[in-house]
């Protein structure tokens, strides 16, 4: 289908590149429903999984399998090795000052829950201030209402202008006696990319900690330690092209350090009588138990081929397709995009007058198309935006202009027969 | 599209102009039920009679199918005894569960939702204001 | 070698099942340190994985890739209904009233740090008593003690004998003001298997709840609630041949509705606002996050697998094995077994006079047998011993009386070796 | 076995005749550290006068690697400068973690621990000591 309102873009120079990535995931050949090929557009619930990071499993599993850090053994020596290699990945892709920063979680959501309660639970006083976003996931939202009502603090909100961007005119009339500002570096509904740098050096100044929900970020490559200054950042595996089960919270490691461990069990301890305990040293101390190995294993093959990629290539596709898709979109009558920050990535939520999300989402799966439909975890957001509902196309890099024109024919489709039927 | 036949002229039909609908206010609603994987949210309002029910007012923010579902069930039980409901509502449920149940007869336009069967991410749509009734006339027996 | 202190055992009948169990592993064909086959003596630390987990992690990696429970689309109806599956797979194998009593966690650790939290944070006033054993893994042993520092609880064990049996002599008296009994089913370091009906009924009798710890007793298929009758049971994936990254925790669903959330985040709400939000019904309520997916669903394959086997046949080798193991390994002069408990499993720790655990465990490596050397993850029992660290060789269902001949092998080499170089 | 390039006579024989151990209580001990991975306690006294460590007394439960590179340690640094001790400390560890470091000549017997660079799971083993009294010369210069 070609659109007249559409942007002319030519898509050749990236192509063989793109083609190229998508040979990297089997996934991409998967038919649904009898004969349709997959369009996967749901990357900002879950990213596809290269070759890379599948066989790095395989071979662990095949090959290492061990438990970590406490055997004198050859695969209990490999498994650790492998353990701790990721570590030393993850922090040097996200420029952390030091391994002893990650801590291996199960996600994000985990991640955040570790610092309300590690962190939280120790310094926050009655009165104290957490500031989040209006435009928070669930993850980032409910684990401080459940810290404000443990301790007494005051949980307040950043408001989103109709734009979908943070309204920042009263920040610091706001970090007057907040402890901590817990905000998502890209939301996952409006695709907004927030200026985290400039809200750190301002909390900072407040002498207020920040945490950052990295979770849609990370995937993007658009984590910079160095450059967004933060206190904590937290994010998840699967949204990366990891294995699910996994995700990492980054901390500065004296904050680490003074916080309380958060699960008890094996590995975090150090000197165990039956009374009491001392903790290990960080990032031990927060890495309870048995963790996820292969699942960090997989998480370093992830980081690695992330690594890997031109990104000076694949941010200028991954904007260009995102504006290719929004126009697309924006062509349909009575299709609104929610969010038009000027710099955001690829999660496009929209609404479509007198088209119930999820009867859309339904009908677009017949065709092959996976998008998402629902509240997206950010129900006080989608409220806000007057709805109970919106339909989520999410790109990741390896999607291509015609899957775009593909969701777009799919939803005039859709369109056509409530019209037909409805008269 | 193989879901036209979900999505006939008749549920549409309810969804486009839903029967026994007004505003609701929560307080108003005997009950509010959500469905947990989309946040819509569904007010129902119940009132018995003896053994009959006399009124039953809906109210839903949500998809066509249960809109629909929520519109033909306050259509088809209005005035009904609580064992005619109790015996519509599970045929409705078994319907969608395991595609058997009452006959078609009785079944009348409720036929419709059989399709949902195929379709395990939507039976919580179309079984939302039933199964809400369900629970509604247990806890009525304990009165 | 043949040792004419070892019992008489004719292992034909069961070779050819042990064979084709051993073939399902591709592990055990690995080679290390060069030639030398792999000897994984190191079962209760982690079980290898069988290709039929592999497999279903692969198939959906490679299939069915979605996040879980809020989507319409194929993949996403997919990836729920085998997530789903699992939930009842688990459910029906240790006999849950219903599905909604399994929670999927990351671990033991986890899943009785969950419980401390939801329930203790909730229901324990200062004074109440907490009763876990002298033969705990720090799993479940840390969260108490964090706990009874939170709440002003007391905590309480019960003795172990010279045997490494429980001493319940003095049970009746402990229970009472206990409100919680949390122990373990096998000892990770013993190998005793608790009378758990027994301390269940006491405890019940006094008002108090149980959490069994099964992360030992659940690779060998030894949980039947319906038998146990605990309140709650916990156990990791990884050590039943399933995935790292998983576990369960089984509650009594009128118990997990009456518990707080844990974690806040995705999938645990049913309604947020601003300020507030109501939780889904269980198990979801503690489900928060993106769930580890393929895990769950490389679990499920797993306990299929073990359903699979003739627990009969299965039952009777190990303990063939382990009685071997015991005698041959005795008949080392200056070895000393701990644990003599007449119901026990294939967790063998000992000691050797002039002989340190990691010494030993070093140079076995060097023979290819992978074994554990420290404190277990339970200092306080290891200490109670007589001990800083021990050495333990922990057998599974595919180890082989060869495999305990060569362990006996080493370590009289060993031995000799230490011997012969001090003079 | 290739072992036995690093469990050599002169190492055993730290083992089992550890120089300047005696039992210490934790109030006696400079320092008490454990190895995580295995629980292990090493308790060390040292006594610096001006520059000098005169005294270096130690007791460690521990394996034949701890315990003899405790001992190496406590017999080769009595009565060194705090600079000669840092110096033979870095020597150890950059022949551990790397196998370069100071000369064979210096080293003399600590020579033995060159084996461990292949074994990463005793690398702690052999450098608790050296790593406590390394901290604890480091913090003395602060006073
Ligand atoms: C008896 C016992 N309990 C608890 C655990 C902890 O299990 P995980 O580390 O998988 O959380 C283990 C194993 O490490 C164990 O053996
Ligand atoms: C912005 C944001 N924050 C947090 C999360 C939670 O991540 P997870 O579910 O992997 O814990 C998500 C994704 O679901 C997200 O998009």
């Amino acid at each position: 289908m070609s659109n007249p309102a559409s942007p002319m873009v030519d898509w050749s120079d990236w192509r063989p590149t793109i083609d190229a990535l998508r040979r990297e995931f089997p996934i991409l050949d998967r038919k649904v429903h009898g004969d349709k090929p997959l369009i996967y557009l749901d990357n900002a619930a879950t990213a596809q999984k290269p070759k890379a990071v599948l066989e790095v499993l395989n071979r662990f599993y095949t090959e290492s399998n061990a438990n970590v850090h406490r055997g004198i053994h050859c695969l209990a020596e490999e498994a650790t090795e492998a353990y701790e290699a990721s570590r030393k990945t993850v922090a040097s892709w996200l420029g952390a000052p030091s391994e002893k920063a990650i801590v291996f979680t199960r996600g994000t959501t985990e991640a955040i829950n570790l610092v309300a309660h590690g962190w939280g639970n120790k310094f926050l006083k009655p009165g104290d201030r957490i500031l989040v976003t209006e435009m928070e996931h669930h993850s980032n939202l409910i684990p401080w209402q459940m810290l404000a009502r443990r301790t007494g603090a005051v949980l307040d909100w950043i408001p989103v202008t109709g734009d979908g961007v943070l309204d920042l005119s009263r920040l610091d009339e706001q970090l007057a006696s907040t402890r901590m500002v817990s905000l998502t570096h890209m939301s996952n509904v409006l695709g907004t990319v927030n200026p985290v740098r400039d809200v750190v050096a301002r909390a900072h100044a407040h002498g207020a900690l920040v945490l950052v929900d990295a979770a849609q970020s990370a995937p993007h490559s658009l984590v910079d330690l160095n450059e967004l200054d933060c206190d904590f950042l937290a994010f998840s595996g699967h949204k990366l092209m990891g294995p699910t089960g996994v995700g990492v919270l980054y901390g500065r490691p004296e904050l680490l350090e003074a916080m309380d461990p958060f699960l008890g069990g094996g590995e975090m301890i150090s000197k165990v009588t039956w009374q009491d305990a001392t903790w290990a040293d960080i990032p031990y101390k927060f890495e309870a138990g048995t963790p996820p190995i292969a699942e960090v294993i997989g998480l370093g093959a992830a980081v690695r081929f992330l690594q890997s990629l031109d990104w000076k290539v694949f941010h200028a596709y991954s904007d260009a397709l995102t504006r290719y898709a929004i126009a697309q979109l924006e062509s349909i009558d009575g299709l609104v995009v929610h969010g038009k920050a000027p710099d955001r990535g690829g999660a496009i939520s929209f609404s479509i007058r007198d088209l119930h999300p999820h009867d859309l989402a339904h009908f677009l799966d017949q065709d092959g198309l996976a998008i998402r439909a629902g509240h997206m975890c950010a129900q006080p957001l989608i409220h806000q935006l007057g709805h109970s509902a919106l339909t989520r196309a999410s790109l990741y890099l390896y999607n291509l202009p015609e899957e775009v024109d593909a969701l777009v024919r799919g939803i005039l489709r859709v369109k056509e027969f409530f019209h037909r039927v409805l008269g | 599209m193989f879901l036209d036949d979900l999505y006939q002229k008749i549920l549409l039909d309810h969804y486009q102009h839903p029967r026994h609908f007004r505003e609701l206010t929560d307080q108003e609603a005997s009950v509010v039920v959500e469905n947990p994987a989309c946040g819509d949210r569904l007010r129902l309002r119940f009132v018995l009679e003896g053994e009959r029910i006399t009124t039953l007012e809906a109210h839903c923010e949500g998809c066509a199918i249960c809109t629909a579902s929520t519109s033909m069930m306050a259509e088809s039980l209005t005035g009904k005894t609580r064992a005619e409901a109790n015996h519509k509502i599970q045929g409705l449920l078994d319907l969608i569960e395991t595609g058997a149940g009452i006959g078609d007869e009785e079944l009348g336009d409720l036929k419709v939702f059989e399709g949902v069967q195929a379709y395990p991410g939507r039976k919580t749509c179309a079984t939302l204001a039933w199964k809400a009734l369900k629970d509604w006339l247990e806890k009525g027996k304990e009165d």
